[in-house]
């Protein structure tokens, strides 16, 4: 197989091949094709479970940390400092009524959620949690999670024009009209990246930076910072956060395009909403902030295998775990991060956030790529910190 | 076993949701169902080992095409099948009847005979050879775009350039200033 | 010095210039027309001064000057015949004289109608005619030959009809116009024929070439309907001069061309009009004189002199007057003429043009001046005026003057120029008894001229007003430069001595000649010996040297005669010069008695000679004889036999019968047109035209799928085909 | 057995579907439906056929600039949709013959 992935991971293992050996053995056919169909299954479920109840945790995160911007309590009452909320809030959901407004396109009412949610879970199979736990290592990762988030657009249109309702029309047109608008910029900072990391491969990009601040590559250039603030404001406005929440805007258009929707299918939508967000900062942290490096190489299996002294299962194991926590802990921050800013900017106009895309982001962005080109082209690719050292050096190898 | 369950699978997505659009009696409906042809159509490309191929698809189709065909829909309230139109003169049902469907199956029928004739062929002519392995096609694809093909390439963005600026002139709507 | 052609045309193409311009400007800018017109005739004065100058002061007293233009048409080089036209410019002393009185009454008269028509809702239409007018004159001085003389002839001949109709909302206007331009028409048909008589045994229309002819002999032995070609083409040439100068018989249209505005009247009867035709009898003198006919010119000329001065006498009209009065002074012109006072005629014609202008001028300032508030209308009825010199004395100083002038007052120019004329009738009179007649007509009409001059004078501006409302209503006049300037120029060119030698003569060099008239000098009686020397002169030169034809210039008023016959003229002269003297005398007396003293009482006459009377009021009976004689009584019954004849047997028989022969080959040619044209070539074409668009309709129905559809099978076949 | 003519037939689904398409449908929008199938199966022959015939990559750059074209057209081709309903206020296939003088 062409791709690294989960399977290939644990492929490696010696008590895998000897379950393998063993069923193939029991079994009398050749098991490693359904070995790895059932440790994939496996890994998905785990994943997108996993992720699910981050989506959920996004809704208790969003409205304690609301709460304590605005000098409130928030939940509080279920379960310890109110963590098991949206247990309860997903209870209440799946309890309560399915209603299909009467005047809706029922089909088309029923599918809109759902290609939400597809898009949504789909990006997670090449979101590189870490080198080994990761879903897959898609050879086009980057291409890949550009084009299944677009189904997000195309459920939210439906929703909004299946609802037959003007504020749910509305809201799905603004958010069609938006994510197909902030593509450009998002896009144009992307293959920036690409280009830095010299491939469409997550684990290509991640394993072009480093541990350390200065090897990520938000840092890598001037240019690039700007690029991460136009990915990071293009971002927002493709997960219809605030200050780019256009399309569920209360003030104006009820609750937008899933005004009309209840319950599970409701859950659906705000489910798909959380979790984007996790994904797209998960881009973010990959693709800009080094993504599941961990500082010093303390995850390496040379550091933890020969320098530390742990038997090969237990140290790859670790490993991958410290790396997971590394992606994590960048993602999370970057998720408070959308929090604060949407409780603390005011919303946009419908004209504003054009102008704000077409007159400035997408300009900015295709000067980034070009000056990053240009980067590249001139210093061989090397960072400005490496410049900086290497002129540091030979000043200093001349005394 | 894997390349040959996502092979029937992707066919059955494109072939159901081809049929589902000729059938399908609403449009939007039937713009779902071109979705799903071209997801299917997508995953093909996946078992051709064409992998750039099929994200582009993805790309273009799911996040530009069908949205774009989704918006003109409803901007011109193409869902609805009346059969008159607005100074109430009788016409064919925008989405076709017995009459045209019969015209169409048969025209279809005549195009499908000849291409039978045509692909019951190939299977004999072309040659039984192993076929390559998977592998990664970007940084070929990448270098085929600006060297052998590079002319090509830049007409195409010419192209895109002209349609995009040529489809924003032509959609917008006029002022009229008495 | 060499006269460029920008120094001569310039005389045309000013006022020309002005005309075609003034055209686009009528409507809008009528100011700034006028004052084109006036500066386009100022230029043209300014270059015939030049040219006066020259002539008269300086050494080209005696030259004449030919230049070439262009070559109008050249029968010559398309090989029909060896006749070519070349346009060109003649000048010599009368020209060059001619010209600049042309100019300066021309130039005169339009700075008078800028007073004079200001009001006029047609103010900008008169300038344009004007200065057209006034372009035709001056281009048929500088004629060199014939042909242009007529062209602008007949140019001169339509102004004067628009002109006289200028007024063509009344009906008397527009029939007067008509009457004119038909009148002068006969004269210019006689005219045309004089000019191919003339080409057919020169060769040639020019000046120069003509006279060359009559000195080689040309003419001799030909004839033409039974008399002598010169004879005959002298009258026809001469028939041209009736028409236009107004002779007897065709006098007719000169009275009604009071029609037109006053300032029209005088440049029609002043400088350019009437004058022409006297021109071209000078120019032709030699051929008059070949072919023999002064005796013939002699007796029209006193005829027109007499009988106009009689109807002038009963004229209440002050234009009506002043009209039969130039027709009385033509007559005296063309009696010059005939006399052989050639130089006299000339000069005749430069007095009478500067005092009947300035008179004119006048009229038109008391017309104007007398405005009736009742009819809204202007009066020159003279028995409703009376008094209005104290109103406008400046007008009644200038009217004053040129009678003086016109009834032959001592140190006025009418008398040098009209005793001159009397005192050489006189002579020819001495000499043969046919002239008597014609001398004994010139004084009476000369004593008449002084009645009816002073009656008009006692009836408009002395004693008491007739009409006292319209007197009452009358502006004592006011200083308006424009009208009162050109009218005083002109008075004092009315004094004789500018042109007499008495007066000038010491100062004015003239060649050869220091005590005698200059204008005598310059002007001199073409001898027909001397055109011996004639010849066709090439263009473009200044005639000079051995080929010159004066070779030297000198006044000799015994003409070649002995001493006894020279004695013998002076004292005919001496005669003539005091009989002229008492006459006018006598006819201001006789006014004086019956008008201002009313010592006699005129309406007595008129009782005793109720049937003159009666012909004079109505002008002789002309009017009546060409309307009832000839127009009703011969042209009529003409005209309807020759319609008779039009209708009963051409029509009948030739046009009726071609039409039946034409309807045989129409039913021919209907059938063939029906049956094989039209059914079968037409309505074929079109029916195969039907069916083929009835199939492409159908294919092109503008329905995508349909199209698509067709493509579909095609490709399905070629596909088919293929594999 | 997955071969080149497994490929071929579902490409040749395709394409007889966007023909149907094409002529029962009276939609403009429907009809360019019918195109991007049409569009889609030649796109999807030229991948096959790359695949188990030439083993290069050419079928793959055109099936790219097939997409391409195909996007521009339906860009293209919906404006003028649009257009057209601002002026006839109807996208029936029918309305628009005013090309027939």
């Amino acid at each position: 197989m062409m791709n690294d992935n989960v399977v290939s991971f644990f492929s490696e293992a010696p008590p895998y091949q000897a379950l393998n050996e063993k069923l193939t053995y029991l079994l009398n056919f050749d098991t490693r094709g359904m070995m790895a169909f059932v440790v994939y299954f496996v890994a998905a479920f785990v994943v997108v479970n996993v992720m699910a109840l981050i989506g959920g945790l996004g809704t208790y995160a969003e409205r304690k940390i609301s709460a304590d911007i605005q000098m409130r309590q928030g939940p509080n009452r279920v379960g310890p400092f109110g963590l098991l909320q949206f247990l309860a809030d997903g209870v209440k959901m799946i309890m309560k009524e399915d209603i299909l407004p009467k005047a809706a396109d029922k089909y088309l009412f029923f599918i809109a959620p759902i290609l939400c949610m597809v898009g949504v879970f789909a990006t997670l199979a090449v979101l590189p949690f870490s080198s080994g736990f990761t879903l897959t290592h898609l050879n086009i990762g980057v291409f890949y999670v550009l084009g299944v988030s677009s189904l997000v657009g195309v459920g939210i249109f439906l929703g909004g024009y299946s609802s037959n309702s003007k504020w749910s029309m509305l809201g799905g047109m603004r958010g069609a009209s938006q994510i197909i608008s902030y593509e450009v910029p998002v896009t144009l900072s992307i293959i920036a990246m690409v280009m830095l990391g010299g491939g469409l491969n997550f684990q290509t990009i991640v394993d072009g930076q480093g541990g350390l601040p200065h090897q990520w590559f938000i840092f890598h250039n001037p240019f690039t910072i700007i690029s991460f603030v136009v990915f990071f404001i293009g971002m927002l406005a493709e997960t219809n956060r605030a200050p780019f929440d256009l399309p569920e805007a209360e003030s104006e258009l009820v609750s937008g395009y899933h005004t009309e929707f209840t319950g599970m299918r409701f859950a659906f939508f705000a489910l798909a909403e959380y979790v984007e967000v996790f994904v797209v900062c998960g881009v973010a942290a990959a693709l800009y902030l080094g993504g599941y490096q961990v500082p010093f190489g303390l995850s390496s299996l040379e550091f933890l295998h020969t320098k530390v002294g742990l038997p090969m299962a237990p140290a790859r194991m670790i490993g991958q775990f410290l790396e997971i926590g590394g992606f994590v802990t960048k993602t999370v921050l970057l998720y408070y991060v959308v929090i604060w800013i949407r409780w603390t900017l005011p919303r946009l106009r419908v004209d504003q956030l054009m102008t704000l895309c077409w007159k400035y982001l997408t300009p900015i962005a295709l000067f980034n790529l070009v000056g990053i080109a240009v980067w590249i082209y001139l210093f061989n690719g090397e960072s400005m910190w490496n410049l900086v050292f290497k002129t540091g050096a030979a000043a200093a190898g001349h005394h | 076993m894997f390349d040959n369950f996502l092979f029937l699978s992707s066919a059955a997505l494109t072939v159901c949701g081809a049929l589902a659009v000729v059938l399908a009696p609403n449009l939007m409906h039937a713009c779902t169902y071109l979705l799903t042809t071209l997801i299917g159509v997508s995953g093909l490309y996946v078992t051709l080992s064409a992998d750039f191929l099929a994200a582009t698809q993805l790309v273009v189709y799911v996040g530009g095409v069908v949205i774009l065909m989704l918006f003109a829909i409803m901007l011109t309230g193409g869902n609805d099948n009346k059969s008159v139109n607005k100074f109430g003169i009788e016409k064919v049902a925008p989405m076709g009847n017995a009459k045209t469907f019969t015209l169409a199956g048969f025209s279809a029928l005549i195009m499908a005979l000849v291409i039978l004739k045509i692909i019951a062929n190939v299977n004999k002519a072309t040659p039984k050879t192993e076929l390559p392995p998977y592998e990664t096609t970007v940084e070929k694809i990448g270098e085929l775009l600006i060297t052998d093909h590079v002319l090509a390439f830049e007409i195409s963005s010419v192209l895109l350039l002209g349609a995009l600026i040529g489809a924003a002139l032509i959609a917008r709507p006029r002022r009229r200033e008495e | 010095m060499e006269y460029t052609l920008g120094s001569i045309l310039p005389i045309v193409l000013g006022p020309f210039l002005a005309f075609a311009v003034n055209v686009f400007l009528v409507k809008r800018w009528t100011k700034l027309g006028v004052f084109l017109s006036c500066f386009g005739m100022f230029v043209s004065l300014f270059y015939s001064f030049r040219i006066f100058k020259d002539f008269v002061f300086g050494k080209y007293s005696t030259d004449y000057y030919v230049h070439k233009v262009f070559t109008w048409f050249d029968l010559k080089a398309a090989g029909i015949s060896d006749f070519a036209v070349d346009m060109g410019i003649y000048l010599d002393n009368m020209s060059a004289v001619m010209l600049f009185m042309v100019a300066g009454c021309a130039f005169l008269i339009h700075i008078f109608s800028t007073y004079y028509m200001a009001e006029d809702k047609r103010f900008g239409r008169f300038f344009v005619y004007l200065s057209l007018f006034t372009t035709g004159m001056l281009g048929l001085v500088l004629s060199d030959n014939l042909l242009s003389v007529f062209i602008f002839w007949e140019l001169m001949g339509f102004c004067s009809y628009s002109l006289i109709g200028f007024y063509y909302e009344k009906e008397g206007a527009g029939n007067a116009s008509m009457k004119a331009f038909m009148t002068t028409r006969i004269g210019d048909v006689f005219f045309l024929v004089g000019i191919l008589a003339i080409w057919t045994t020169v060769g040639s229309v020019r000046f120069t070439d003509i006279y060359a002819a009559i000195s080689s002999g040309a003419f001799d032995g030909l004839t033409a309907v039974g008399i002598p070609l010169a004879t005959f083409a002298a009258f026809s040439i001469f028939m041209g001069t009736i028409g236009k100068s107004a002779q007897f018989p065709l006098q007719v249209w000169l009275p009604d061309a009071m029609w037109g505005p006053t300032p029209c009247s005088a440049l029609i009867h002043a400088a350019t009009m009437v004058a022409a035709g006297v021109y071209l009898s000078l120019r032709m003198y030699p051929l008059m004189e070949l072919g023999g006919i002064t005796t013939f010119i002699a007796y029209i000329g006193a005829i027109t002199a007499f009988g106009a001065a009689t109807i002038a006498l009963v004229q209440t009209d002050i234009k009506a007057v002043l009209a039969y009065s130039t027709i009385s002074q033509l007559g005296y012109m063309v009696l010059g003429i005939g006399v052989g006072a050639y130089n006299a005629a000339f000069m005749h014609l430069i007095t009478h043009a500067v005092f009947k202008a300035c008179l004119f001028l006048s009229a038109g300032s008391v017309i104007h001046s007398l405005h009736d508030h009742h009819t809204h209308a202007h009066v020159q009825e003279m028995p409703r005026m009376g008094g209005l010199r104290k109103k406008m004395p400046l007008t009644f100083l200038a009217m004053l003057c040129c009678t003086f002038a016109i009834a032959g007052f001592p140190l006025f120019s009418g008398f040098v120029s009209k005793d001159r004329i009397l005192g050489d009738a006189l002579v020819m009179a001495s000499h043969s008894k046919a002239y008597w007649i014609p001398a004994f007509l010139g004084f009476t009409a000369a004593l008449l001229t002084a009645f009816y001059m002073f009656r008009m004078m006692f009836l408009t501006f002395f004693g008491e007003p007739r009409d006292k409302d319209l007197y009452d209503h009358t502006h004592v006049e006011k200083l308006s430069w424009n009208r009162n300037v050109p009218l005083l120029i002109l008075t004092v060119f009315t004094l004789g001595a500018w042109y007499s030698g008495n007066f000038f003569g010491a100062w004015v060099k003239v060649p050869g000649v220091e005590h005698k008239e200059w204008f005598a000098t310059l002007i001199e009686k073409p001898h027909v010996e001397k055109f011996k020397a004639y010849k066709s002169l090439p263009f473009g030169s200044v005639d000079t040297g051995a080929d010159r034809v004066f070779e030297e210039s000198h006044y000799d008023p015994d003409h070649g005669m002995s001493k006894e016959e020279a004695h013998h003229v002076h004292l005919i002269h001496n005669i003539g010069a005091w009989a002229s003297i008492v006459i006018a005398l006598s006819g201001w007396f006789i006014a004086f008695m019956m008008y201002s003293k009313r010592s006699w009482n005129p309406g007595r006459w008129v009782n005793t000679f109720s049937g003159w009377y009666r012909a004079l009021q109505n002008k002789y009976y002309f009017d009546d004889l060409y309307v009832k004689g000839v127009l009703q009584r011969g042209l009529l019954p003409f005209n309807n036999l020759l319609a008779r004849f039009d209708m009963g047997v051409y029509d009948k028989y030739a046009i009726d019968g071609w039409e039946a022969v034409n309807r045989f080959f129409y039913r021919i040619a209907r059938w063939v047109d029906n049956v094989i044209v039209d059914s079968i070539g037409v309505d074929g074409t079109g029916a195969s035209v039907r069916f083929f668009n009835v199939i492409l309709r159908t294919f092109q129905n503008g329905k995508i799928q349909f199209y698509f559809i067709v493509f579909l099978f095609v490709m399905v076949g070629y596909i088919w085909k293929l594999v | 057995m997955i071969t080149l003519s497994s490929y071929l037939a579902i490409s040749f689904a395709l394409f007889v579907c966007g023909i149907a398409v094409m002529i029962a449908r009276k939609n403009i929008i429907a009809i360019l439906l019918g195109i991007e199938l049409i569009l889609n199966s030649a796109a999807l022959n030229f991948a096959a056929y790359t695949r188990f015939v030439n083993h290069n990559l050419d079928g793959h750059i055109m099936s790219l600039f097939i997409i391409v074209i195909a996007a521009a057209e339906a860009a293209v081709g919906l404006a003028i949709v649009i257009r057209f309903f601002q002026i006839r206020e109807s996208i029936h296939i029918d309305d628009a013959t005013q090309l027939l003088q």
